[in-house]
């Protein structure tokens, strides 16, 4: 039975917050109960909350560029950790050239390779988000 | 919790030299190189030649030019130079314009072992995997090649906490502009950084600026209001006024004055004007001799809209902004700003944009009237309440009275990753798409200021017919980057 | 010469009919189709049911919304239908949005085997070969199926000199907007025509877009000052206020008014605004009671900038106007405008980029002040003092003051074909880019105003420290086209 | 021995006079005697004011984007009126169509089938036309 907790935050050094905050604003607006960890969250500090929470999802934030650099690992923490099956979906701006940016196959592809389950752009709605959460989740929409 | 050891004091030399030597240089390799100030100060002097930043924007006030001020920063010293030349080359930005080169945010949080594995990643994948340019890294020498590459005063974008380091290296290379803030850096990038120390930080930045135009390189670091990109117009001026305040105390004789906007013709020039107003008076007022400020405009720093026709648009109001209000300086940002850091031909076409709409406006500004005058008197009130509070809570020392204002609580903004803000802020926009305090917590606001804001919002709720509440500043947080 | 035979009187039903039968239907073969005119009128009605553009525009003005009003025209039926369904779709125009629909310059001037030529080779190439489409060709059928084809009201840009059948095609089309216009088209595409008989041409379609709103089906010609596209500010509103006396004692009761605008955003805005106000005044002090007048801003009519950065600042610029003026109708350019005629994908560019802008500026509005009146009284005193030296030796009627006017060599632009008009008058922009008389040949200009325009230039004069003269004209000609 | 005289104005029923009127200032300022022929100029008055004032060259302008339908014939009109070798230059906004007006090659390609000497674009400059027509006419720079 999935507890519809979720862990979300921004990874890395990134600042950016209000991204999240919105995201957060619209999954507690469905329903789901969310540990909303700001920005500059380590990859640690990801698992902790998700362990704490009982999550069932971790929604990793990055916007300034860096999340490929940022998110690998963070996978292979959660497996330590004992969260092997945790939903992880990352979103935001995650690739600071826009020639990576325009080629979201590759990104995708990359993401996937680190064990994500998904990746956004950041012209994703919170409406979509949710929509895959609870299908992901089976939920009942 | 204020300690109250951080207080509005210049540092000796002797301080200087001791955080030089013991704090700064030690930080990375690079300091090394860097270590004879005298030197870095004599090569400076000549490779800043004919590009001062100080000198070109004083220029500009004076005749009522304006400066484009485009931005870059990719991994590799090689997209650096290249950018450069390409925008200086494809466009007609020289010689009325400036540089905005920004280091990633791994050397803003003075993580070099990632920056350096950023910097093989960039190397290996061929393109640049750090959103900015490594300087701290890269060190001196690199930073010069920059130098020598660019025909316009650069400007060294400050790091998140700590950008002593990469002031030093930025300042000895020839670029004529660091940055002093303090609460800037809090709200915008950080998380848990207290004040005070930023403060203590910023000191050192303000100081060095400030030794380099003693010994002859004029500097003309910025002072700016980015913020969360979502702040009120009293927020952005009580922040310049206070950093202002601070550098001038450090010796900083001439300051940038980079404003972020909000996108409203009339508010944002008010603001502007007030703060500009204010930070020369406080200064005054405060014993601060001959500082010299330039007003300039960042485009908002909101989210943008997601296509090349709509970031056109926020390209050219936010052109219009600086020129109706008569304001020197000009950043731009490009059609590039919802996806990815801005590639070098999105920088030139905004840079095209930009210079046409001088072209067409020439020397018109916003006619003085009522409106402008109201507008401006309600945000001077505001800041006022704020600026002489500080001063009071701080028995006249600002540093002090700006920790104690925020510990207290009343120096409050919204939506910042920063802990030790209050949070109790929530701004909307009004009918004419102006911002205003929706909740203003415990902000000092004088009656008549509080009065004006609910009025205005009223305005809006009547012509939609609905209240204003947490969904509407939701929404409108993503006003300008929805499209239709 | 001045006959006096035109005079500014309403056309009888009988003179009308007479006109209609004998002149305008023969014209070409496509005139059979719609001779019963109350058949007409009735499909006019159905066909724009929901798209009119009076009732849209009145709304429009009453609640302080903008009308976005992109242009195009193309040899084929086709690719008309094709260019409007891709902007309505690609972009947010519907509802907030009209079509300007133009015809090709040889339908303009009755030069109909020519147009029917184009259509041919235009076939054969697979392109269009024409610069518009040929209403007049093509018939009242295939308008309508450009009217079904669209969710938006239309309006028929006028032709040259003889507009009639053209506007009869199109309003039993269920287009609901021809024009009337008389020095307009004059001074911007004709050669030798008198001004006599385009006021007697023009007289049949401002009676006949009277009849169909007579008769049920709103109606709202253009009444424009595109002119050559430098012109004077007080030269736009003279002619506005004579076309707008001269359709309404046709029976016209709403006007859109579309004035070509110089880029000086003051100037500009004090222009129409006087306009505006001098058409209500004079209608309603000749009697002419009940007139609605929507005021527009059609973009620069001069040379634009051949490169998309460029013309994006263009189009931003001239969105920035009508929103600070609170004008309803915002007519667009596009990207193309320096090449060729505009691409289905240029005004869906420009579409969305001028839509951004009001979503960007919302309701804001220029603030009144001390420099927009000064600028609106000169304009002001300017105008009056035309209009009523014109009703003064017309004798009371308009037609004939304005036919009297232009003879006598008071009545006065520049560079245009037009070969009556006196040509005596030199433009040159000031220091803040309006436009000023340098020679104001014989208009009579009140003492003050001449005064004012000469201390305007002598502003720039001093500023770009050289005498103003033709080379300036000419360069000014040129000031927004000219790359960097 | 070129006589330095040229005829220029608007073509067909072409009412742009504004960059004909442009750049008769500009040959006038360069010593050519021109004859101005305003705009809305049917063939056969160029013909005729060439043969008029013994002109080298004529200048067509075309700004609304039907030069090619009204610039079709010309030279056949020159050569019967025994100005075979008089030079034609054309010049403006040539192509309604954005797809001609990209497609430059093609569009000098029909001009010079149609015997005109020159074609420019828009963006030409006096200068550029002044000096084409001095290397034209062997008139020294
Ligand atoms: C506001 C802003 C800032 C503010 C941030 C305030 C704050 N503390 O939050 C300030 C001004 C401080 C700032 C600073 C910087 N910024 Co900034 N910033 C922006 C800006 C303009 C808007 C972001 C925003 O608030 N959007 C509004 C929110 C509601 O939308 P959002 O963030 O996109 O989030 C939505 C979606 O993305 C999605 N989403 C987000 N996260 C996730 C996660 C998951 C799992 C899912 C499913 C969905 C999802 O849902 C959200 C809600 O709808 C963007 C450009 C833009 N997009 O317009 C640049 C941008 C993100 N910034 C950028 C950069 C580089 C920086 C700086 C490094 C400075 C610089 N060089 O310019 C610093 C960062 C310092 C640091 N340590 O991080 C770049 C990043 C480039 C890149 N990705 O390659 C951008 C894209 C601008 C640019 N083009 O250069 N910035
Ligand atoms: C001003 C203008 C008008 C004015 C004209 C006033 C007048 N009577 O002269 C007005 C508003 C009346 C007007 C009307 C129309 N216009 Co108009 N107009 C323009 C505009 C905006 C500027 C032209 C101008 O004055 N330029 C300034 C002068 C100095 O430059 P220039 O004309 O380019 O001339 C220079 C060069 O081209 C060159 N040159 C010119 N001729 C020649 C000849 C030779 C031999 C050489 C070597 C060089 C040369 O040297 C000149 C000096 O440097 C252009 C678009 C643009 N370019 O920005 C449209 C434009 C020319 N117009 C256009 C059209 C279609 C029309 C109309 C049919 C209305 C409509 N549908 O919009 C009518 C024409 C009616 C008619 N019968 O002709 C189109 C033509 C499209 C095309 N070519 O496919 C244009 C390109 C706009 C567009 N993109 O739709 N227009």
């Amino acid at each position: 039975m999935p507890s519809g907790n979720i862990v979300i935050g921004t990874i890395g050094s990134d600042a950016h917050m209000i991204g999240a905050w919105v995201l957060q604003k619209a999954l507690v607006g469905a329903g789901f109960n969310v540990t909303f960890l700001g920005a500059v969250v380590p990859q640690e500090e990801f698992v902790h909350a998700a362990i704490e929470t009982d999550a069932d999802a971790i929604l990793v934030s990055s916007m300034y560029g860096m999340g490929i650099l940022d998110c690998e690992g963070l996978r292979e923490k959660c497996i330590e950790a004992g969260l092997k099956d945790i939903l992880l979906y990352a979103g935001g701006n995650v690739a600071a050239p826009l020639e990576l940016d325009r080629n979201w196959p590759e990104i995708e592809k990359r993401f996937k390779a680190m064990g994500f389950d998904r990746v956004y752009r950041n012209t994703v709605t919170p409406a979509e988000v949710v929509a895959a959460l609870k299908s992901d989740l089976r939920l009942e929409g | 919790m204020v300690t109250g050891k951080v207080t509005n004091t210049r540092l000796s030399d002797d301080e200087f030299f001791r955080i030089r030597d013991e704090e700064v240089l030690p930080q990375w390799e690079t300091g090394k190189a860097i270590r004879d100030l005298d030197e870095c100060i004599a090569a400076a002097r000549e490779l800043s030649e004919g590009k001062n930043h100080a000198l070109r924007f004083l220029e500009a006030k004076r005749e009522g030019r304006h400066i484009l001020i485009p931005q870059f920063g990719r991994a590799l010293t090689e997209y650096m130079i290249e950018g450069i030349g390409f925008v200086e080359s494809e466009t007609a930005i020289v010689p009325d314009g400036a540089w905005n080169l920004y280091s990633d945010s791994y050397t803003r949080k003075q993580e070099f072992a990632k920056a350096a594995a950023g910097i093989e990643r960039s190397r290996k994948e061929g393109m640049s995997m750090l959103n900015g340019w490594p300087i701290v890294n890269f060190g001196v020498e690199e930073a010069r090649r920059i130098t020598r590459a660019s025909r316009l005063p650069l400007h060294f974008v400050t790091c998140d906490e700590d950008a002593r380091l990469a002031s030093e290296i930025a300042l000895a290379a020839g670029w004529t502009a660091n940055s002093v803030t303090s609460l800037q850096e809090c709200i915008s990038h950080s998380k848990t950084i207290t004040l005070e120390e930023e403060i203590r930080l910023m000191q050192y930045d303000a100081r060095l600026a400030a030794i380099y135009a003693e010994k002859g390189v004029p500097q003309c670091p910025w002072n700016t209001s980015h913020l969360t990109g979502y702040d009120i117009a009293g927020y952005h001026c009580f922040v310049h006024v206070t950093e202002a305040v601070l550098a001038a105390e450090q010796g900083v004789k001439c300051q940038f004055l980079s404003h972020g906007i909000n996108m409203n013709l009339l508010q944002d020039i008010a603001m502007i004007r007030v703060s500009e107003k204010l930070c020369y008076e406080y200064c005054q007022r405060l014993g601060y001799e001959g500082v010299e400020f330039i007003a300039g405009v960042f485009p908002f720093l909101g989210a943008w809209p997601p296509r090349d026709d709509e970031a056109n648009a926020m390209i050219a109001w936010n052109a219009v902004i600086p020129v109706l209000g008569g304001f020197p300086g000009m950043i731009l940002k490009c059609q590039d700003e919802a996806f990815a850091t801005p590639t070098k031909e999105g920088m030139a076409r905004s840079v095209r944009l930009a210079k046409h709409m001088l072209t067409l406006m020439g020397t018109q500004r916003l006619p003085d009237g009522e409106a402008l005058r109201t507008e401006e008197a309600m945000i001077e009130l505001e800041v006022r309440a704020m600026l002489d509070r500080c001063l009071e809570i701080g028995d006249g020392d600002m540093a002090v009275g700006l920790c104690r204002g925020v510990a207290a609580g009343w120096v409050d903004t919204m939506v910042t990753p920063w802990k030790h803000n209050p949070g109790k802020v929530l701004l909307v926009r009004d009918a004419e798409n102006a911002l205003r305090y929706l909740e203003s917590g415990a902000v000092p606001l004088p009656a008549e200021v509080r009065e004006y804001h609910r009025a205005k919002i009223a305005e809006r709720e009547a012509r939609e017919r609905r209240k204003a509440g947490l969904d509407m500043v939701v929404q409108d947080i993503q006003a300008f980057s929805t499209l239709p």
